[in-house]
């Protein structure tokens, strides 16, 4: 039988390493798996890559993974924000590194790599700095840029109902990057508010179906990013 | 130099923005001024509002007590959706942007250039957190980009420009100006005054502005 | 007030104009919008590029757009099936052209052009003749092809249900290319079997949001192109 | 030449072939004896079939009364899909094959080479119409590739070749073929066979065999 349910948010993530590329969902908070990215600082690795939108807000989630110094690159569109403090001190001391991609670049990169597109042109960053050393071609009288496929280890995303298949569906602008994420990792982890039974998600509602998820852990009552940083919370 | 009672209010930019939205536009409107232009779309006329984290038919902020953390807009306020609205993942909201179907996009700027050239995303300065976000999707992608900005900077530097200093947004995308002080067009000549706030001269604008301006 | 919906097919089809690229959706009959089809051979259009998976059955629906000299050049994966007679005797005759495309290819081209990427790179068709005269190129240690997004002037699909945004939900395998040909087509031409509307269409499960839809047309009883092919029935 | 008795059936090819599918697999079986495949896996493993036109979690052919003419197969043939199953596009669908989520793919041959390469679209015979369908995609982003086939054609022709004189569909991308005599893997040596049927020798597979077999 098929059952990518696991007991624990540290079951979850046991096998993350130090080094690892890690793909994390989310638009500021909507979609922020916060019990995972917990679960990954208690876990401990370390000097990895992460893959995010933003570089998260007070001392929670993704701001407290890079703060605890387990983040050794980030790629984003979008480090900072209102409540965005840790990555601009430590990007200023240089203690972490960055690459800025635009943020539909991103989206299509991670998308090319879950659907083996080594590689793509847009004209997205045509004639700006970000465009700088990559390779330009003209089709068609338009200049495009080469991007490469994003892939990653490990993508930690939210959502609101999955089976034991890892079918999963979302709830409203919380979807944001984490179906192309999923896609796009080698080993998809995944936290649910709702675990349903095989059958209950209509085959024509799945957002993401179950080949792209690996494990699967119920949080039934996510933590809010903003009521954390709004109380001072800081993790660990 | 204290210009408040001259030109145009940052709601009637917005509001002259708006008039140049028809009926039926798939519309993105930037942070600051232009989320104000959805206030001023004429009655009549049904407007679709995108917004690049996955939802089409984005609607006014929540009532109190029906806010949901996870239904935002790029901004990251709390937003509400539009009967008829849809959500889809990243790939396919900057899909919709890339691929030219989204037909106006409205955004600030700190510089735009008489050949379309947008400046909004950085300075420049070593010192500051490089952060592009979707705008240079947006430039790229959009069918119209149209720029709502006060024609000065706050220390009274001109804001349109013959070549932009700070780093480009994209490379001749910008179609329209909306400042406090004109509606300007960007031209095969350069920037071309379309209308000028009530009580603003041309010559008062063109003082204000870094390159030759096309009379309207 | 937006209102996509036309009164005929005659109406929805009425701007297609000779020398015109249209993709026309399905995989075999399913998903295939018949009825546009017949209200494109009576609109009269020729020398089409028509961008399908096949090239129809029997003597209805695409085949019969075929048999009726409307169609320059196709582009599709498999261009031959059991019921598939007009398009071989054409071909032989060197009377129609075909660009023969690996049908993932197909798909992700058509995604492409739908996405605004002009070009791509993948690892499908390499060292195969399918690859001759195509760009290659080695990323990490894998040689790719370079292929091309496609886009068209008019796509004619089926659905289950549209509003009057033109948001759109399909019938299990009927969804296929539709969803990425209205993504691609410059004019995208609807049949619906039931129009719905507006807020009936769940957001979570819209699969075509209106934006990427022209015109809507209700054909609440479609013909069933296997039942048209098994009694005999030519088309006009 | 007659060889009805020899070696295993059609049936018994397939069923061979579905030893190898573990537990919790994603497949996609190709047109003709991989269909089989499906009836053999044996008890106690799930596995989850994927359809290239936008199902996974196909089940078996409708029972009458329930066919629904747009639930179909790749090969146009009326399916179920099972609970839990999925829906989706053609390039989301494709996706889940060139992005190497698929992990066994089982597909029908005209010829293998010895170094893995595959032939099963096409004579070349230029007066047949070219069709590929989905091979190609298939070979080039499933994981493992195997073949079922007849160990020679009709005519008595080996299958199994030191190179392909039929237009390839992908290179080097085969891993294991399941024939009526053997069970053979593309090994970096060449063929290896694995398995013999019942009753059946090395010499007598390595006469009907293009290229040199290495024994098991």
């Amino acid at each position: 039988m098929i059952n990518k349910q696991v007991s624990s948010v540290e079951a979850a993530v046991s096998k993350i390493y130090d080094g690892a590329t890690v793909m994390i969902g989310g638009f500021g908070e909507a979609g922020s798996p916060i019990e995972l990215i917990h679960g990954l600082i208690d876990q401990g690795a370390k000097n990895l890559t992460v893959i995010n939108n933003n570089t998260g807000s007070g001392h929670v989630g993704l701001a407290a993974l890079i703060e605890n110094k387990r983040v050794a690159k980030m790629i984003c569109s979008f480090p900072k924000s209102a409540n965005s403090l840790v990555f601009p001190n430590l990007y200023r001391k240089n203690e972490i590194e960055l690459e800025l991609v635009p943020q539909g670049t991103l989206a299509e990169r991670i998308r090319a790599g879950g659907a083996g597109v080594p590689a793509f042109y847009t004209a997205t960053s045509v004639g700006t700095p970000l465009a700088d050393g990559k390779e330009v071609r003209n089709i068609n009288g338009r200049d495009y840029v080469l991007e490469y496929g994003l892939t990653a280890d490990f993508a930690l995303i939210k959502c609101l109902k999955a089976d034991r298949y890892g079918n999963l569906i979302y709830n409203k602008t919380a979807r944001n990057f984490a179906p192309i994420m999923a896609m796009a990792a080698e080993n998809t982890i995944v936290q649910t508010k709702e675990f349903v039974s095989i059958g209950d998600i209509d085959p024509e509602v799945v957002v993401t179906p179950g080949v792209f998820v690996d494990q699967v852990v119920i949080i039934s009552n996510p933590l809010l990013e903003s009521v954390l940083v709004s109380a001072g919370e800081v993790y660990p | 130099m204290s210009e408040q009672n001259i030109g145009w209010s940052r709601d009637q930019m917005a509001e002259r923005a708006a008039q140049d939205i028809p009926n039926g536009a798939y519309v993105n409107l930037g942070i600051g001024i232009p989320e104000k232009v959805v206030r001023y779309v004429p009655e009549g006329r049904e407007v679709i509002y995108h917004t690049e984290n996955g939802l089409l038919g984005m609607g006014d902020a929540p009532k109190e007590g029906q806010e949901d953390p996870e239904l935002i807009n790029a901004g990251k306020k709390l937003v509400t959706a539009v009967p008829g609205a849809s959500y889809f993942h990243h790939a396919d909201s900057f899909s919709m942007i890339r691929g030219n179907h989204i037909d106006i996009c409205v955004l600030g700027a700190m510089q735009v250039a008489e050949n379309g050239d947008l400046a909004n995303w950085s300075t420049g300065n070593p010192d500051s957190i490089p952060a592009v976000g979707g705008a240079m999707d947006l430039v790229a992608g959009v069918k119209i980009i149209n720029v709502i900005s006060q024609h000065v900077t706050n220390k009274g530097y001109p804001k349109l420009v013959g070549k932009c200093t700070f780093p480009l947004t994209g490379v001749g995308v910008v179609k329209r100006i909306y400042t406090d002080l004109a509606v300007i067009d960007v031209t095969p000549l350069g920037f071309k005054i379309i209308e000028l706030a009530p009580g603003v001269s041309f010559e008062y604008v063109q003082e204000r502005t870094g390159c030759r301006l096309i009379a309207v």
